[in-house]
This record gives structure tokens, C-alpha cells and sequence, in this order.
């Protein structure tokens, strides 16, 4: 494998405190919107579904392609058969939304009480005949983005090994479908074998960010033959034994852990394609793989910074703290870094110093070539620990969790939620002002109520 | 003890089976204890729970944008505290919180997840009382067996109880009542809905009538004053489903009389006022608020006036659907009814729990009642009965959408929208002129819909006809579809229901012009 | 012509009072909805487009098919050529919205500085290519629904007298159209000549009233060869000398005697179809003209007065008073007498004893037969003696414009507004429930508040 | 004088031609007169005109749910009122009416309509004033130059004089100031944009700063005691369009200083204060206010905060169009601009006779500045824009109904829903929450509609592509369209447009992938 080895010139801590992220089952909130055939059953109790309901601002959508199976008292106690039950529901949403996949969400509760679903789920796929994913996206192993990479991981099975017809090979070969169609014939009629092995990326991107990074690679002169998870679970990609494949987000750990041990694929260690640094680095690094020599990448990412410049001229010099929340604060750091913020401190829920290694060696890297001292990485952070030190150090800006930003605002500390980071489109060349706009937002807003004079408005209103 | 490790629970005669659920109503129990515990001044939460489920902070934070922290932290559950048991670290996260802000109580909760490990938590809060200043208290609520707003009832009470037990204990409790007539309110919480507008409503209204508010519990209470409760003449509880329990406790204790009337509407109001004449005057105190209430109604409240004009004639007889928790839908019934003459077709309510009391307060004002907490239901009720407006939940809010149908919301779930900023209550006065908006902009704004739906189409010289699925066993003839198309939108399917139905009766499989004006005249389709 | 004597027993005053009605203009608001391929385009003062936007609750619909020429300064002081002024406008209105005519609707205004509407309108047409209709719809000659018989007198002039191609003829017979279509080829095939002289009706009724009524007359065998005014401007009905006519509303006086003087038309003079007396009435009228013996009529209207028993059992006994307003007081007063309601008082702003003849002898005759005394009907009322009349009577019911609904309603006087029965769908048999529902909603929404006691809430307020 | 029966009237200059109009947002000249008349007390109206111009009773009775009988009585011009002259008529109904009902003042006003007859309406005045036992007075308004609002602030001006004038005459008019500091609040009328709430909000705010109200005109008013105006220390006109010329008339003619900042928004009733607070302290009162306003700002109203919080960080930078009356269109502006920090790209005025005052006051705050009174125009700037927002009239929220943009209604053309039962001032401090409140409504619904949108489709296997009219002379290949058909509707147009302008800019006809991602990297389209 390619893994770079780990950094050394970094500090890491683990507080293991009391921290707040959202649970990890929120990954339903996108993953169902972004496989399209799917119907995502979170498998547990209240407390989950009032989660999804509330927290996840997703109260509106009456009716999306996910459900709760709520567990009652008689589930708990092993009265009822779980085989049963989950059967009974799963044909109901069969019966309900006919999905091509039902994926079942494990919880801490059906942690807890030891549900086999990875048992019963094969058995119940073989009587319904809809395929059954399982993953365990639960609170005690796993903080919020991480849900994501569970259920990944879980597909990662499901990706074909062999492709029998040809039907079927266009059908999972959607993308490529996508960025030909319209062409004329002669330009694709010899379907030009790609020059490198096949490459198969993993996380889940909106679409247009899908589209947006696999015409960069193409650029490149290196075809994607497929991305985990696919726009259709009918869709996913083939895998086979010797395919290379690179992950676009940093808590994929255990999907790339996954790709490599079971389906044996060779993992691409790069940074990750969040800001121009990044995108580039990534770029490099597959292409080096392939022995690939990239095309005027650097006038691109210089291009990008240039355009980027009036966000810059609001941020350079300040300082971010990140409390921790969605383990995009590496990347997300790494490129605030090179905008010419400071960071004192990264907090993250967890840290895989492995699969993570070429991010943070460019962390480090990018710290040296800006002049500024390495951030400390705190994983697992003590919340009211952090306050402390925040009300110490007094930042320019705090990326944090929702139940800590309006707080700190009435303080006087700008915040951003880490949540929307999450959900906006931050990966690729084109993406880069998208995470300024957010970074930028409250920096603009309350230098607008500054020169208002109405700062001391809230500060006075408690001490941290 | 330790937590048993392998999982599932005794068996506790539970029979309830797995549901399928896209919406929930109320919230888990831990939610509840969390509401009545953070509403208090300077009392802490610590909340045993795996990573995730304290979700409760962002909720507070971002629905009430609160501006302090919410004071509840959780003591997180991992797979190595699960390995390790969990009792030192919920003692070391209660001391250390004691240590740390000095909140005068710390209620110690598990969530539905944590409640499964059986751990006897009540020894955990007994050894973490040991080394703590403030008090320690275990919320004590069954997980699996109630809701968000029982627990919430039941940890007021409890916290009430405990209070009280201590003053009494130490010879520290008040036994005179004040010398003016006062009140407790009780029942007004963080993330109620509208409860912040309802209890300044509340106590305008008690200051009017000349009574003192002595305690207003939980919002902003501190718990040295609660042994300052029996001194109030009586309990005014407005909310059902948060505050009856303490006062059932402090009546049964110490002789307190209780006022349990919503004053929602103008004739509620008027009642809970009567009602409150009659606990005063029983204690001596020679009240007479029948001009009072005759002033409000008719010249400062301008629901009344509403009722009887012009406006409100239009909606006599509209339909409606009334559904939310017990307070608010019974009330809300009552007054679409009785006070505004409109029809309400169905009324209904998701607290199961107390639905006797429920039907027994909407029997006689309206058509059906539907007691649940499936919104599916719900959903499927009201595109039955095709309502002209909702009065619901931010879930009906949402049905309503898709058909189409105005919806104005009136109870929990609560939603940023029910934390406004502009002074909105629904009780008191203040609140009848406030509902009075809500019913009429519901109605009209669905009717402007409507009209900009029928109107529309008109613009070009092109008419085009709107589509209407063709979704039947009967056949209509062109002509008869062509009419129907020039039905109004918002009655349109009543009138092919009913037109069908009429045609199936008399076993036609044809509907023709003919049939369509027979129908017509016949059940008024 | 077949109109019936003038009625003697009924007490006719004229108070030549101060009264209110809306301005006559207000027709465009329904006819520019009946007649979907026509623009009308108000000629007047801000006045005018104020009223249109707000007391007729259409300022809803921006840019509908209506709008105001607006006089400014320089065209009341003549400084500006009207012609010119004029046609600027229509071209605008063509180049947007391109309608089959354009009907010009005079004011007040046009009136008094004698803007010769009726000479500017055929040359402008010749010269735009789009017919122009003018129609004086002021509020010095009228009265509110007065208006839209000064546009249909102004169509009738517009209908052809002929129809060359037989593609016209079919255009111009959409009605015929509308109910044969879909039937087996045979019936239709043959097309039957009716077996009467034809038969034009007139008055702007809703697409479902104008098909019922149709309806109704060609189950007695009577055809009707067409509607003035049609769905179309294009689809105006021929008129030749020598139809027959009938209209449907009490206040299209000037209409018939346009169609009798000028297009040389047989006038059916009946009671209006409102309510199943009235429907029956004119049915009655219009066959025995045509020498038909009607079937079934009495048995008709015999089972819809029993489907409005629940209705009658709140009205009978119980007072009703027209202030006066929209010129169905007459058909609406006899049909709520014969409900078993007394009428002690009919105010109108207009009372043509020729036209309305037929109707003011039914109205006798019901009240003779109910043995209820006969209602003073009074042209021109002034309202504040009505409302003294009012306050002394203590009327059940007041039906009146809408500035005196709600302070007679904070008197404890039961009020509905009579513009309501304008817009609603009133005619013919099928209707006559509608009518109930609104002359019972006050009665049935302060019977349920009177339950309550509320009965004196604000009635204490003032006194009249 | 007779009236001219031969129409025209003399030329007077005027140049304006004929207007195709479909919307108006002011009322002709004599709307604004009948405001006043009939806003104070026991004064009547007669309104000589053709029958169905006096709308103005039912828009009083119907938008203000008014239990009165409206004080203005129509005298029927009719054809024969017209061959015979209408002065008898007139002079009939005025005296009639003066027996009939006692007003303490009877105006006399033409519509657009009689006053084309140039009679001399003065000599119908005077005649009656020979019989009448009240004051009788006619209206100074040219009904083709000046509109409702303009005639309104004259016809106040006007009654305001006569009756100072009038005591003055008789040597009634009390000279001193009161003794404790004191106002006149001027402006309030019947059927004003949420006049009555703004009204008792800045009574609350007088009575909070320890001003007496002396007298609130017109509305509620008694004529009797206009001779008591000068008696106060100082006017207040909330609204720039009714009551600055009557003040100007009590500066000159009684040197009382005027506050003509409109207190609506956190700053601006800030600045109103302190300018109380400089016209009190002129006269010597010695008053601190800052403290008051230190604890409003940051306790009372939940604006500051709001501003601050988190809801409103996240519309920083959103476009919003702004569009009303001068008063209500600035202020807004300032609102949004200054402390809230939304970006206004339009701010518009349909006052075009005091267009000067609206661009000193917006330029700083918006890009663009409109000053029209044809909606068209305004629906085409917002069609352009495409803002997230707009803040304008029951017109703007149409235009916005259309083109799937929300509104939040700041202004008149009222309409029934400005007339709310329930508190709703946009002035003072709860405006100030009020107005946050419509904010954010505004935006969020907006979204939530947005998201509805894009998610809606999401409910079954069948993915359909959401349409989008091609209407292009750019050519768009597939996969570009797909990818646009991606972005979220409410950014698509914009989204489109900067493409094409980008793929115009560099003469290309066809928008590829490629082109689609250059022209968001070159102009973050």
C-alpha cells in the first residue's frame, strides 16, 4: 500500500472528555438522499429517532426513504422475535416504497443488547428478496461523520467482483456514461481502455462534485471507473482484486480499511481534495501512482488562489479554534493554514494517524512553509476544558458543534457551525470559495455590527 | 452493581412490537427530565448516555437561541466505560461538575439507550452525594414506559417533593400563606411551546386580578424557593401535560387547591378566572371579577368582536381538523366550535396516555376524535376528510403542504417557528386575539391559494384545462369531467366523491351531465 | 313582445336617497373572467383603479385581464389627443396580452368631459386590427351590476347576423358542442332541427350555470342556439330577426330592449330562474312561448324544496330586509318569501317595472299565497333612514352592501352581504341550496354564539 | 357657480398622459382626506360624487373590521344632480347631516371625479356654514396633482390650523407647556399600516421616557383639543407621510421642535431617543436616556441579540429587495443593511413626490435605488435580481408568490391582513422584535419551501428530472444541463444566467461540463 508514514512534527493529545458531536446515525440524512434506491432503517429506539427528527433539521421532510424501527419495551427485553419484527417491517417498506436496497443502521441500543443483525439480515434478504446492507453507526464506537464510513464499508462488500453482461457493465458504468454522452460517436466509439489500472474512489460527494473531481482526474489522462457509493445501489461500482482506490474524506478509515484487507484493492494515501492545496496534492499523488506526469496544475491552483483573494484579505492573521465535531478538521485546518489563518487547536472525535498520514504530513508541512506553530490535536476533547482555553486565547473564529455557537456568540467569539461543512460542497478546485464564504460569514457579519458599535452588545451578558 | 454486560433487560409484561416510525410527537423520557432540569436556575444535568444523544443542548441552543450553555453535560458511555462499568466515571462527572459551576442540584438521567444496561444509578448518585456540595438527585422515570411530557411532569414533581421533604426535615418550611392572594404557576418550561409569551400573558393577568405570583416553577425558579410553595392561596397549572403532577403532590400535602382550566379562548379565560374567584373568595378573600372579564371580552380582547363580524361569518361551518397534544387541541377545539361556529370534523390528540380526559373535554364540539401518535393516521384522516384548514403540529403543517390545505400550528412538537420574537401567547387575552390571527389568515391565506390557483389560468388567450386524475372505477363522460374541471380546486374532490358515490348507489357506471347535476341536487355534491 | 303588465299591488317608493352601492364598473371583474379571450381596459381616474384593486378584493391578481386607462392631468384638461393617448394603450395591451376585443368601459369621468368613446373606438379598431367594445358603465346613469348589462348591450350589437362558413357556424355553436360531444354518431348525426324558433339567453353566468340551464330547457325540448355572452368574444351567438330572447338576471334591461329594438328580437319576458319557484317560472314561460308542454316541472321543483327542508326550518317565520344593492333583491326577496321568510322592506338602487314585470307578478302571487303582506320596495333608498327603519323593525336578517355589515352586526343585527350573491352560483334549481347556505350562515353562526350567552357582547356598543 | 356642464376642465399645465395602470400604491387625494376626517372623533364627511365612489366606507368597514358606522356620507351626483347643479344637494346634505348626527366638524370633499366640475365647493361651504351648528370646512386638495398620502398630510394640516386659528380668534388658546415634559404623537389614522399597534407601543415608549402624551392625532381625536397642541414640548411624527406638514405649521407658527426619525429598528429608535432626549434637555428637563436604551437593546428587545445569534449569521450576505412607502421602505433598509447584515440590492420608494429625502437616506445601504410607482417596473427589477428576500407590498408578495420569492410585508397598500388582532407594531422595541421576527420567517420559509423542493422528488425509485424552460440562444449539452438541473432550484436561474454571460464574454456557443465549471471557478456563478 501507499500509506505515507505517520508525521512526526505534530502534537496529539486525547483529552477523552465529555464532547458533544451529533450521534453517527445523521449519516441517513445524506447517504439516503444521495443513493436515490435506497431506504435507510435506523434500527433503535426514541431517543434516535427524536435525534433524527430535531437535530438534523430533517423534522420538514415528512416521509423521506428512512424510517426508525423504534424498539419498544418487548423488543428490549427479548420477548418478541427480532426476526419477526424486522421482517414484518421490511415488507411494509417494500410494500411502501419498493427501494433496491434497505440498509439497516445499527444503534448503541441494538449494540447494547447484543441484536445479531449482520446474522439475521442474509436470511431476511433471501425470504424479501431485497438486498439487506448492515452497519453499525453507533454512538459507542463511532462520532457522527463516522456513520457514513460504516455504512461504506458495509457496501463495499456489495461492490461486484465480476461483471457478467454487458447491460450490466453500462449500467455500473454510469459516470462514464455521463461525461461521454453527447459526444460525437468516433470520439468514443473505441472505448479507449484507460492507460492505468482501474481506480475506484470512495466517500459520498453530491453529484456535482462527483462529476467535478472525475473530470479533473480525467484531465489528468486518469479514468475513475467508479465511485462508492454510486448515485444507485444498482450502481456500484465492480471491484476487483488489484483495483487502486483513494477515499475524497478523511473518516473513511475503516471503508479503506475495508477495500484493502477484503476486496484487496490498493489504497492511494493522499491528502484530501478540500482547497486548492489539497485538490492538487491529491491530484499529484494519484497521478504519481499511475506515473503520470500532471498538466499545469500548478497555474491552476494558483489561478484559484488568485480568485479567492478577497476572502483572503478578510481572514489572513486570524486565528481558528476548532472544538472538534466532523473529522474534516485536518483538511479543513491544513487548508485555513495556508490562507494565512492560525490554529491553536484541532479537536476531533478521532483520529486515525494512518489513513490520515499524507493530510497531516501536508498539515505540518503547510505549517512550516507559512511560518506558524503546529496546531495541537486534541482528540476526544473535554468541551468545558476547551471553553476555558478559549475564553484564555480569545480566537477570531471557533468551528464548532450547534449546541456551543450561540453561547459563544453572546460572548463575543465569532463561531461557524462544523455541521455545515458537512453538508456544503467543499471538495475540488471549484469548491474552495464555498469554504471561505462559510468561514468568512460570521467575520463579515459581525464586523458589520462592529462598525455599529454594538460589540459590547451581549459580551458583558456572562463570563465563560 | 455492575452493568450486565450482555444486554437485553428483564422482562417487565411489555408487549408493544416494533414500529415502523417516520415521526415522533413527544420525545424520549430523558428529554423531559432534561426540560424541567435546565429551566431551573443553577441546577445541572449530567446525562449518562453513549456519544450523540445529547442532542438536547443543540436543541435548546438553536430552537430557544439561548443565550447561556445549557447547563447539562454528558458523561459519555463508550465501548471502554461499557467494558469498565460506568460508575466512577458518572461519580467523577457529577463531582466534578459540583466542583466546577457549584449548581445547587445535579440531576443525574440515563437515556432509553443507557437505561438498558439495569446499573443501580440510584447507588451512583449515593456516593457521588458524598463528596458533593449541592444536591444530587436521580431522575426517576421508566424509559421505555413514558414519554417526554410524562417524565417532564414527573421530575417536576419530584424535585418539588424532594424540596419540600428537605425544608420540612430541617423545620425550614413556611406554613402562613401570603397576606394578598397569590399564585404558583406551574408548568412553564424551556422548549415549551410558546410557554415564555404565555407566562408573561399569565402573570398580566394575575396582576390584573390583583393576585401576587408567589412561585413560577420550573423557568427560572431556584430550588431554595421551592419550599415557598404552599404559601401561595392556590396552583394555577395551564398546561396538562406539565405541572399536574406536583400539583395533585402539593394539594394533597398541604391542602392546595388547584385551578387546571387552560385559559385559551375567551371563554376558557373566563372560566379559569371564575374558577379562581371561587378558590379566593372560599379563602376569604371577597373577589368579583365578572366586570373584569365583561371589559376584556367585549373591549380589550378583540376575539369576540371577531367571532361576530363579517370576517368570521365567512368561515361559519368550514371544516376543520384539529390535532396536537391534549392542551392545546382540546382548547383550540373549543374554541373553533363554540366560539367561532366553525366545524370541526375531526379533533384528536397523541397523548394515548390521557385520552380519556381528551375525549371527555372535545366530545360534544366536534365529529370524530382520533386518539394517536401514528401520523400516518393522521395524515390519512385528513385527506379523507379534506379539511378547508388544519390546526395541527409542524407534521400536520407538512400534510397540509402536500394537499394543499392551510395549516396553522398550535401545539408541540416544537419548531424555531415556536419561539418567536415578537410577543406571541395563545393564552390570556392577549392569546384569544393572537388564535383569532392564526384561524383567519389560516382560512384566508388558504383561500387567496385558491383563488390565485383558479385565476391563474386566465392570463392568455390559452386556456388550460387543469389536469385531475382520472383515478376512478366510474366513467365520466367528457361533458361531465369538463364541469367537474370547473369546480373549484379546493372543493373539486369532495364533489367527485360525492358525485361518485351517488352514482354508485344507484348502480350507474357512467357519470353524464345529467348524473353530475342529479348528484348535485341530490346530496348537495 | 311577450312581456306581462305591470303589477298593481305592490307599494313602490323613491327615496332618491343617499345610498351606497359599488360602482358599476366593477362588471370587468367577473365578465373578464367569463370571456377568456377579452381585455377591458377602464377609462377613468385613479378613483376608479383604487376601487377596482381594493373594495373588490382583486387586488390579489396582479396584472389580471383588466386594466385602467388612467387619466391624468393633461388628458382631463384636453391638452392631449385622446385618440392618440388611446391607441398607445390598446397596442401596448395587444403586444402583451393580444385579446379578441378590447372592451373600453366609461366612467364617470369619460362622461363628463364628454370623451366621445363610441367615435374614437371604430377607427382605432380598423386601425389596430382588434375589436373595440364600448361600454358606458358609469356611476351617473347606474347602479353596480348595471354595468354589465351596458357591456352586453354593447355586444349585442357585436353578434352576427349571419354565418357564411359552416366551420363558423360550428365555432360559433359551442354550446351545442359541449353536450352532444362524446355521443354515439347516430344521435347526433342527423343534426335535428329544433323543432322551435330559436332561442338566444343573455346574462353572464358561470360556465356551470350557462350548462345546467341549458340543460333544464333541453329536457323540455327547447334548444338554446347560444349565450350572449359566450365563454368567447369569438364565439358570440348569431342573432337573427325574429329570435327569441330571455334573460337570466334582473338587471339587463337595457340589454333586452337592445336586442328587441335594434337586432329585432321576441323578448320572453319571465320570472328569473333563482331559486325552483323562480327556475320553474321560466321554464314554464319559455316553452309555453314555443307552445311546449314542460314535463315533470311541478315534481321537480316539488323534490328540491323537500332537499331544502333542513335549510327552510331556520328561515321560516324569520324577517328579511334588502338595503339594496345589486338588482336581484327582487327574484331573491320572492324566492325567500315563498321559503316561508316576510320581507318587510326591498331596497333598489333601480326598478324597471317593464323588464322585472314577470317577476313583480310572481312576487305578488307569492306573497298572496304564503299570506304574508307584500314587501315596500324602495328605488334609491337613503341608507340612514334605512338604518332608523332597520333599528324600529328589528329585522331577523339585513342583506346589505358591505360598509353597513359589521356595525350592524356589532348591534346584534344578523347581516349578509349582498354582493356575495352576485358572485355566487344562484340560478336555476340545482342552486337553490347555495342560496340557503348563505342566507343561513349569519342566522346558524349568532345561533351558536347566542348558546354561549355572547348574545349581548357587543350589542350594548352603541346604539344605531 | 354652476358646474360646467361642457366637461374639460382649463388646462393647468399638467403634461402627465394616459396611464395603462393595473396596480396603485397610494389612493387618489380624497382616500387621504376621508382618513383624517374620519380618524378623529365626531367629525363626518360628505363626499360629493357619483354613486360607487364611496368605496372608501367599505374598505374602512371591511380591512379594519370596524364596529362603527363610517362618518362620511356619499352626496349622490347623478345625471339629473349634474343638469341642475349640485349646490343644493350639497348644501342639503351637509346641513342635513349637521342635524342628524351633531359633528363637532363637517368636511367637505370632491373625488377625481366632481372635482372636474370646478365648482366652487368654498361657496356650497360657506352656504351651509349659514345653517350648520358645527364647523363646516372643505378640503384643500387638487385631486389630479397630489395623492392620498400628500392629501392626507394636507387635510390633517388643514383641520389643525382652522381650529388654532379659531381659538386664537377667540382668544382661547392656552399659552404655557405642561409642566412634566410632554409630547404630541401625529400621524395615527384609520386605515394606516399597523397604526393602531405602533400607536400604543410608542405611548408605552412616552411613558417609559416619562413623557406625557398630550395629543394623539388624528386619530381618536377630538377636535375640541387641537387648541391644546401647542402645549406640548415637542411633536412626534413617526410616519414621513402624514403629519410633517402639520408639524412644520406648529414649528413656525409655535416654535415646538419636531422628532421626525422614525423609531423603527434597534438604531433608529436609539437616534429618535436621543433626539427626545437633546429637545427635552434644550428645555431644560436634564433627562438621561442612554441608560434606558443600553437596557432595551440588550435585555427587552431580543433583536440586538438576534442580530448576533446564530439564525441570523446564516442570512449574512443574502440579497434582499426592499420596497414600500418612504417611511417604512428607509427604514427597512437601514434594518436589514446595518444590523442584520443583508445584503439589499434594491431599495424602492413608490413616494416619487419626496424622492430626494428616500435616496439621502438608502444610498449608503443598498446598490441600487428605485423610485417608481409602476409595479411592473418593480416586478421586473426583482425578476432580475432574484433576491432571496424581499421586503415590500401585498404587490412585491405577489410578484414574490410568482417567482417563488418570499415577502415580508413592510408597508401599505393595506390590506385585511395588516389589520392583525393580535399586537403587531412595527415601531419601538417589541417592533423591533416584531420586524426580526418577519426577518426570518421570511427567509426560512423561503428555504423550507426551496428544500421541500428539492428533496420532494426524492420519494420513490423514479428519479424525475426537475424541468427548466431552455429558453436560450446558448446551447447546452446534455451533461451540463443534468449538472445545472443539480443545483438547487432557488440558485439555478442565477447559476444559468453567470454561465451564459461567462460563455458569451468568451464567445463560445455551446456550455459544456467544462464551461459550466470554469465560468463557478472564474465568476462563482
Amino acid at each position: 500500500m501507499t500509506v505515507a508514514q505517520e508525521p512526526t512534527g505534530l502534537n496529539f493529545d486525547c483529552e477523552t472528555g465529555n464532547y458533544h458531536t451529533f450521534c453517527p446515525i445523521s449519516c441517513v440524512a445524506w447517504l439516503y438522499q444521495k443513493i436515490e434506491d435506497s431506504f435507510f432503517l435506523v434500527i433503535g429506539t426514541k431517543t434516535c429517532g427524536y435525534f433524527l427528527q430535531n437535530a438534523m433539521g430533517v423534522m420538514i421532510f415528512a416521509e423521506p426513504r428512512y424510517a426508525m424501527a423504534e424498539l419498544e419495551e418487548g423488543d428490549i427485553s427479548a420477548q418478541l422475535n427480532d426476526y419477526e419484527e424486522l421482517k414484518r417491517l421490511c415488507l411494509q417498506i417494500k410494500r411502501d416504497r419498493n427501494p433496491s436496497v434497505i440498509v439497516w443502521i445499527g444503534t448503541c441500543t441494538t449494540e447494547i443488547i447484543k441484536m445479531d443483525l449482520e446474522g439475521l439480515a442474509p436470511k431476511l434478504e433471501a425470504e424479501i428478496g431485497i438486498p439487506i446492507v448492515t452497519a453499525r453507526a453507533n454512538g459507542l464506537d463511532y462520532a457522527f461523520t463516522q456513520g457514513e464510513d460504516t455504512v461504506l464499508a458495509a457496501m463495499a462488500h456489495r461492490c461486484p467482483s465480476k461483471v457478467t453482461s454487458e447491460a450490466e457493465k453500462e449500467e455500473r458504468n454510469a459516470i462514464q456514461k455521463l461525461l461521454t454522452f453527447g459526444r460525437k460517436a468516433e470520439e468514443t466509439a473505441p472505448t479507449s481502455e484507460p492507460k492505468h489500472p482501474p481506480l475506484v474512489l470512495f466517500g459520498s460527494l453530491p453529484d456535482p462534485v462527483v462529476t467535478n473531481l472525475t473530470l479533473e482526474l480525467k484531465k489528468q489522462g486518469v479514468e475513475v471507473s467508479g465511485w462508492l457509493p454510486a448515485k444507485r445501489y444498482t450502481e456500484l461500482p465492480v471491484i476487483e482484486e488489484g483495483y487502486y482506490v483513494a477515499g475524497v474524506n478523511p473518516f473513511l478509515s475503516r471503508t479503506a480499511t475495508t477495500l484493502m484487507r477484503r476486496r484487496k484493492c490498493k489504497l492511494i494515501g493522499a491528502p484530501f481534495p478540500i482547497g486548492p492545496d489539497g485538490t492538487r496534492a491529491w491530484i499529484e499523488k494519484i497521478c504519481s501512482v499511475f506515473g503520470i506526469e500532471p498538466q499545469g496544475l500548478a497555474e491552476r491552483e494558483a489561478k484559484i488562489w488568485e480568485s479567492l483573494e478577497d476572502y483572503l484579505q478578510l481572514i489572513r492573521g486570524k486565528s481558528v479554534f476548532f472544538m472538534g465535531d466532523n473529522l474534516l478538521e485536518i483538511s479543513l485546518a491544513r487548508f485555513l493554514i495556508r490562507c494565512g489563518m492560525t490554529v491553536p487547536e484541532i479537536g476531533i472525535p478521532y483520529m486515525d494517524k494512518r489513513y490520515q498520514a499524507a493530510e497531516l504530513a501536508l498539515l505540518e508541512k503547510t505549517c512550516q512553509e507559512m511560518g506558524v506553530s503546529t496546531p495541537n490535536i486534541v482528540e476526544k476533547p473535554d468541551n468545558y476544558n476547551q471553553l476555558q482555553r478559549i475564553k484564555a486565547i480569545q480566537p477570531d473564529l471557533v468551528i464548532t458543534g450547534m449546541a456551543h455557537a450561540n453561547p459563544l456568540e453572546a460572548r463575543g467569539i465569532n463561531t461557524k457551525w462544523s455541521v455545515e461543512f458537512t453538508f456544503a460542497q467543499i471538495h475540488g478546485f471549484s469548491n474552495a470559495r464555498d469554504i471561505l464564504e462559510l468561514v468568512t460569514r460570521p467575520l463579515r457579519r459581525n464586523n458589520s455590527l462592529k462598525d455599529l458599535g454594538w460589540e459590547k452588545l451581549v459580551q458583558e451578558e456572562a463570563t465563560v | 452493581m455492575q452493568a450486565k454486560k450482555s444486554g437485553r433487560i428483564q422482562p417487565t409484561g411489555g408487549r408493544d412490537s416494533m414500529k415502523l416510525a417516520y415521526w415522533m410527537y413527544a420525545g424520549p423520557a430523558h428529554i423531559g427530565t432534561l426540560r424541567i432540569a435546565s429551566s431551573f436556575k443553577n441546577v445541572h444535568a449530567i446525562m449518562h448516555a453513549p456519544l450523540g444523544d445529547d442532542y438536547f443542548n443543540v436543541m435548546r441552543s438553536m430552537l430557544e437561541r439561548e443565550r447561556d450553555f445549557t447547563p447539562v453535560t454528558a458523561s459519555v458511555v463508550d465501548r471502554n466505560v461499557l467494558a469498565r462499568g460506568s460508575q466512577e466515571k458518572v461519580v467523577d462527572n457529577i463531582t466534578r461538575k459540583d466542583r466546577e459551576e457549584s449548581p445547587d442540584l445535579i440531576v443525574l438521567t440515563p437515556t432509553c439507550t443507557s437505561s438498558i444496561l439495569q446499573e443501580d444509578l440510584q447507588n451512583f448518585v449515593d456516593r457521588a452525594q458524598l463528596d458533593a456540595r449541592g444536591d444530587v438527585l436521580l431522575a426517576d422515570v421508566n424509559h421505555y414506559r413514558v414519554n417526554e411530557l410524562q417524565a417532564g411532569d414527573r421530575t417536576l414533581q419530584q424535585i418539588v417533593q424532594f424540596y419540600l421533604e428537605k425544608a420540612r426535615k430541617k423545620g425550614d418550611l413556611p406554613t402562613e400563606k401570603t397576606a394578598k392572594p397569590s399564585v404558583n404557576i406551574i408548568g412553564i418550561s424551556t422548549l415549551g411551546f410558546h410557554n415564555q409569551h404565555d407566562c408573561t400573558e399569565l402573570k398580566r393577568l394575575m396582576s390584573d386580578l390583583g393576585i401576587e405570583v408567589n412561585e413560577v416553577i420550573p423557568e427560572g425558579a431556584s430550588v431554595h424557593n421551592l419550599k415557598n410553595l404552599p404559601q401561595a392561596w392556590f396552583n394555577l397549572v395551564p398546561y396538562r401535560e406539565l405541572g399536574l403532577m406536583t400539583a395533585q403532590y402539593l394539594e394533597q400535602e398541604f391542602g392546595m387547591p388547584c385551578v387546571d382550566i387552560t385559559p385559551m379562548g375567551v371563554v376558557e379565560t373566563a372560566r379559569c378566572i371564575r374558577k379562581i374567584q371561587q378558590l379566593l373568595n372560599a379563602q376569604g378573600a371577597g373577589v368579583d371579577y365578572e366586570e373584569y372579564i365583561d371589559h376584556q371580552t367585549r373591549h380589550v380582547s378583540q376575539a369576540a368582536w371577531f367571532s361576530r363580524s363579517i370576517d368570521c361569518q365567512n368561515l361559519t361551518g368550514k371544516k376543520a381538523v384539529v390535532f396536537g397534544d391534549n392542551t392545546h387541541a382540546a382548547a383550540m377545539t373549543k374554541i373553533l366550535a363554540r366560539e367561532m361556529g366553525i366545524h370541526v370534523v375531526l379533533a384528536g390528540t397523541y397523548c394515548k396516555y390521557d385520552a380519556d380526559w381528551f375525549k371527555a373535554q372535545v366530545s360534544e364540539y366536534c365529529d370524530e376524535v382520533l386518539i394517536s401518535d401514528d401520523n400516518g393516521a393522521i395524515g390519512d384522516a385528513i385527506a379523507r376528510l379534506e379539511p378547508a384548514a388544519i390546526f395541527g403540529t409542524q407534521m400536520e403543517r407538512h400534510i397540509g403542504k402536500r394537499l394543499n390545505i392551510p395549516c396553522g400550528v398550535i401545539a408541540a412538537p416544537i419548531h424555531i417557528q415556536n419561539f418567536p420574537i415578537g410577543y406571541r401567547p395563545f393564552l390570556g387575552y392577549e392569546g384569544t386575539n393572537q388564535v383569532a390571527d392564526l384561524v383567519y389568515n389560516s382560512f384566508t391565506l388558504g383561500m387567496e391559494d385558491h383563488l390565485l390557483e383558479i385565476f391563474g389560468g386566465h392570463d392568455t388567450k390559452e386556456v388550460i384545462t387543469k389536469g385531475m386524475s382520472a383515478d376512478s372505477d366510474l366513467n365520466w363522460t367528457k361533458e361531465a369531467q369538463a364541469t367537474l374541471n370547473q369546480v373549484p380546486g379546493f372543493v373539486r374532490g369532495k364533489v367527485k366523491r360525492n358525485t361518485e358515490k351517488f352514482a354508485r348507489e344507484r348502480g350507474l357506471s357512467e357519470i353524464s351531465l345529467e348524473v353530475f347535476y342529479a348528484a348535485k341536487e341530490a346530496v348537495g355534491a
